[in-house]
């Protein structure tokens, strides 16, 4: 099996359907010429061309507002929107225009777009550069929301992004650009909206995303040294939120913990968290432990911001005190 | 409509765009009607009375393919572009015959086979969809243009300018017309920037670009074609043209923000009247125009009737179209909680 | 005691505290002349001048922006948002820099300026004027986040806010606006940050804030009619977020609802949700029952915007079937 | 810095200048040596270099109780302004004697002593608070004026419109500042817009507006204290200043998007060289600018070992200045696991 980057796989994936639908085409700051701020799209413009790989201006608003429009115009586009902290001058186009179209239209049409985007800590880029806003999308009707932990998921999530015919933001991290996996691309991918069970345990199920994944797997295998068996829930979607996967595990097992590197409060694990106190209830020995990233802004300093989020010392620790 | 040779000497022109006219006119003051009787669900009705030769004469360059966005003031441009009248009125009503289904109401009216991708109570907020809708026009090689339609007030929101520069950009097939009605809310336009000659603002980012006195639906055709066929060629376009809003800013406000002689200067300039004293004065005969109003007023009449006659959209429609057909529907919260609480 | 409207209490707070404090300022789309959209600043120019009631373009990201400035610079500003709704084009204004500027400047200096906004159903104004914005602001470290229900809280709320250090969304709603009150403004209030509990039953507490108060207070009485007594908690300030009160309540009765008009999935009634059945594990004989915004955008048509939204009626059958 | 005559004559004036935008050249090498080193803590680090000029130009025309923000290329502005270099190395270290002890970094660099209201990492983020503090100027009749930093990129923001808008409607003493560097990370100016003659787009919005190239510093004095002193007196300004990014966006990026050809030219334009030259011309000595270099090359070097030798902020000032001292802290994430656990 070749061993491929997270990077490799979404650029892999938008190659892939760009060469079966020719309606999609890429659209935002350095997604030509330059190949991405993260190179996801490195190479792209040589096959496609400049037509479906846009290089636009500074100008988010309207980005976001030019994709609504070419893709009730019939066009699938691809936003990349270099950091999710730029988020907030798009809400606007994302959340009024590009959520509601189809409600607010009875149905006539939709938005089939995708916003690509990537978040989360690990680089030191500090408070407007590093943070985890899923929340936002997850906690607005009309908008799906994917975020792939693993290369596989970056690949394929990303493919059935571009089938779906709603927007959907599609959430990269980026500490796992450069994260390797020898993959079978091939394999056949669970249902867009699945959640993936990574790791079956007795003793506890986490349920997390994206690169808490990682830590939360590395956890796992901390804990089952010392007898802890963990139950590992890879979200991969938000919406659709796969609850049937959750309360399939909780009921096993009786115990949950929610880790999620976005803001604590009000937050996905606030979602997460509610969700299975009243669907599991009855089967609930403790309550489900929210772990998620402190009601701070991320710093510059490398430590303090290592220490902002969820790390896999944590997750250990944590667990360790709710099962002593 | 059908694209006009925008010369000023066609009669019959003259009278096809003064029944436009017309017909904008009396819709919006059924509006006003439905509204007092109780019987529109907006709260929201913003009358585009005063701007009937701006919605008329810029429809006149459009053609089929064309598409469009417009403001919350839309109703004119929404008919000019030859919407029915009934499901205008029975969705501004927010019944289940409007053509949005009663979700959208005045300010979210659209309809894809007309190519109105929508009105937007956001003051600014479809602007760059047209760019979206431009680029794809561009690309498919379909001859189409797009068209943003939006007031003086949005000349002050910044998508506007990162619009028209990737407009301009890019060589899209996209027109940018702000009309021009001198107030945004209680803030007359010289209140809201000391660069009252807008289309300034556009040349300088590369655009086609003129201002156009409404008072004369004639010159706003000719400077419309002008303009749309020069995005039609490549070059985006911006026109501004000046009117005059006649009423307050929503149906209820009285505008006392503003003098009665201002007002009655601005509704001196109704392009209304003016064409149809030109009509006139070309020899179509009173008894003739009269009786085109009246057969126009009998129309929009039957908007009222339809609209009150229609039914309230069914409570199950609430869950539909967040997402595609097909898609499952967001769970009610009573179904949640009642799982919730059945496990007891 | 003097009958006072919601609206009329948010001008007299603004008055005293302009008449106290010669910085603030308010600035925004028709606060001037116009008066406000929703009348709160009718006749403030008056007193106080075109200087201090500064009527702006419509230019929502440079008006927050510019009072931010304004805040660093010494003043004390009040912008008005319109609608809440608008929020979109400002979070980054909002979030990125108001939110943050403290922090990312190791406490150099603080933003203390005041959103007022206005949110929620009731006018039937459409999907982009009728929403419950607030998990967006909760769920941002650095913003506090008052939400008044009572002419009384319009008041003293906005009086309180008007000396806060840090910036503060203030949101109003907008069905409150003409609902009178006899009201003592003198009475002292409630420290900022604290819930005030509205009744008190033995049966259930529910948590709520901005006009769900109402709704939950009616709910109450008609309740107590067939023998269900309910706590009722109005929050206040969602942040900070006073859960001392909450929890000293959810521990004498323990069973719990929270009611918010704010969509569900991951909302403010998912954090409040995840916060009582933490902090109330032991007490809860229930899970906690979230009543909440449906997932969609609001209609236009009448019924189906008030049906989009908690009733009074469901809160009451709710709470039955809870205690049935 | 104070503010100079802006005659081409002084020599004292252009040594002055000359010593500026030398330490600011040598700060920037200095911080690629910390990146280097691996003791910076930003993963974006922007360097200024071939800018110069800009950042000593426009604070040349600055006073104290002005203020000013940056963009993220902002270190020179700073430096030119006063600012500590031990402070400001060890604050983009991400140490806790930095300017932002640690927190803020390279592109959230702020001091209020100096009338820094802030870098900031958002394009055009940092543009309307000028407007706001330029307000509280206009308002306290302190006659200071506060000055908006941003690159080319910024120029396609719509936010800087809506801010340029109302600094022109308010008369505010306001100026904005585009450091033209020609590139967007990868995008060329002519690739980013079709309206290259950035001033005409201030100039149409009311603003005192001109296009300086950045070559000559001494051109650079000139051009801003028009444009600082008309903004002091009431009407805002703008100057773009033509200068080339001599290097990548970031401290990696090796710009492969661009010619060697087009970066040779660009560096031909040094504003450092330039002005050593004409120093030299003018009769003072090579040994004297190589003594001053050096005295320069000194002071920068002991920035990277105050950064190495600084701390770390400690762990616990991670809760802090979330809100105002005397306000409690958020609680930390495992305060409230303990708690829940504890009840167990
Ligand atoms: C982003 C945004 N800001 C403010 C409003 C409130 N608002 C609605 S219409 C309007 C005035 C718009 O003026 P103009 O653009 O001239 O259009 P007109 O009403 O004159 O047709 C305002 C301020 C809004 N709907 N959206
Ligand atoms: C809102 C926003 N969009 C995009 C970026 C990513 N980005 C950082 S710098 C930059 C280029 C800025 O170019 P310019 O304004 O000319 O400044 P320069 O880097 O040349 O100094 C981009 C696209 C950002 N930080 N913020
Ligand atoms: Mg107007
Ligand atoms: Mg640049």
């Amino acid at each position: 099996m070749p061993k491929l980057a997270y990077r490799d796989a979404l650029r892999q994936a938008l190659i892939d359907s760009m060469r079966e639908d020719p309606d999609i085409f890429v659209i935002g700051e350095e997604v030509g010429r330059y190949g991405g701020a993260y190179g996801v799209t490195k190479g792209l413009i040589e096959e496609f061309g400049a037509e479906r790989l846009i290089d636009t201006p500074i100008s988010e608003p309207s980005i976001v507002g030019t994709a609504v429009g070419a893709a009730m115009a019939g066009m699938r586009p691809v936003v990349e929107l270099m950091y999710v902290d730029f988020i907030g001058m798009t809400m606007d186009q994302l959340c009024n225009q590009a959520a509601k179209i189809r409600y607010m239209f009875g149905g006539q049409i939709g938005v089939p777009m995708v916003l690509r985007t990537q978040g989360g800590t690990g680089r030191s880029a500090g408070a407007q550069h590093s943070q985890s806003l899923e929340a936002y999308v997850m906690h607005t009707p009309g908008l799906r929301l994917a975020m792939p932990a693993t290369v596989y998921d970056a690949y394929h999530l990303l493919r059935q992004a571009l089938t779906q015919p709603d927007p959907v933001v599609f959430i990269e991290h980026k500490s796992l650009y450069a994260m390797t996996e020898d993959v079978d691309l091939t394999t056949p991918p669970p249902k867009w909206g699945k959640a993936v069970v990574r790791r079956q345990g007795k003793d506890l199920v986490i349920v997390t995303y994206s690169r808490q994944v990682h830590h939360v797997m590395k956890a796992a295998e901390e804990l089952s040294k010392v007898g802890i068996e963990v139950t590992v829930i890879d979200l991969r979607t938000l919406n659709p939120l796969d609850f049937d996967t959750i309360r399939a595990e909780v009921e096993k097992v009786g115990k949950a913990m929610v880790v999620s590197e976005g803001v604590m409060t009000s937050g996905v694990a606030a979602e997460l968290s509610a969700r299975i106190t009243e669907e599991c209830f009855d089967f609930l020995e403790e309550p489900v432990i929210r772990v998620a990233g402190e009601d701070i802004p991320i710093s510059v300093s490398i430590e303090l911001e290592k220490n902002s989020v969820p790390t896999t010392k944590f997750v250990v620790e944590t667990a360790r005190k709710l099962l002593a | 409509m059908t694209k006009t040779n925008g010369s000023k000497k066609s009669n019959s022109d003259l009278l096809g765009h003064y029944t436009e006219m017309r017909r904008v006119r009396t819709f919006e003051d059924r509006v006003g009607e439905l509204y007092l009787r109780g019987a529109s669900a907006g709260s929201m009705l913003h009358l585009s009375i005063g701007e009937e030769s701006a919605a008329v004469g810029v429809c006149s360059a459009m053609r089929d393919g064309d598409t469009f966005t417009t403001h919350h003031r839309g109703h004119g441009i929404f008919l000019a572009r030859g919407a029915d009248p009934n499901r205008m009125m029975s969705e501004i009503g927010g019944k289940a015959t409007g053509y949005c289904r009663g979700k959208g109401g005045s300010m979210h009216i659209a309809d894809m086979s007309l190519g109105h991708l929508g009105a937007n109570a956001i003051v600014g907020g479809g602007i760059p969809a047209v760019v979206g809708a431009a680029l794809v026009a561009k690309r498919r090689k379909t001859g189409a243009v797009s068209i943003a339609f939006f007031g003086d007030g949005a000349m002050q929101q910044g998508v506007l300018y990162e619009s028209m520069n990737m407009a301009a950009l890019w060589d899209l097939p996209a027109v940018f017309v702000c009309i021009n009605n001198q107030w945004g809310m209680g803030t007359r336009i010289d209140q809201a920037t000391k660069s009252t000659k807008l289309h300034e603002r556009a040349q300088v980012f590369g655009l086609n670009a003129e201002t156009v006195d409404g008072h004369d639906v004639l010159d706003v055709v000719e400077a419309a074609n002008r303009i749309v066929d020069g995005a039609r060629a490549g070059t985006p376009g911006f026109l501004a043209i000046d009117c005059y809003r006649f009423y307050g800013h929503g149906r209820k406000d009285k505008s006392p923000y503003r003098s009665e002689e201002e007002e009655a200067e601005g509704r001196a300039k109704d392009p209304v009247k003016f064409s149809r004293k030109m009509l006139e004065k070309n020899g179509v005969s009173e008894e003739e125009l009269d009786a085109l109003d009246a057969k126009i007023g009998a129309e929009m009449d039957a908007t009222i009737d339809f609209t009150i006659k229609s039914e309230e959209p069914a409570l199950n429609t609430m869950f539909r179209d967040v997402f595609a057909p097909g898609q499952p529907e967001p769970e009610p919260v009573i179904t949640r909680i009642d799982r919730v609480l059945a496990k007891e």
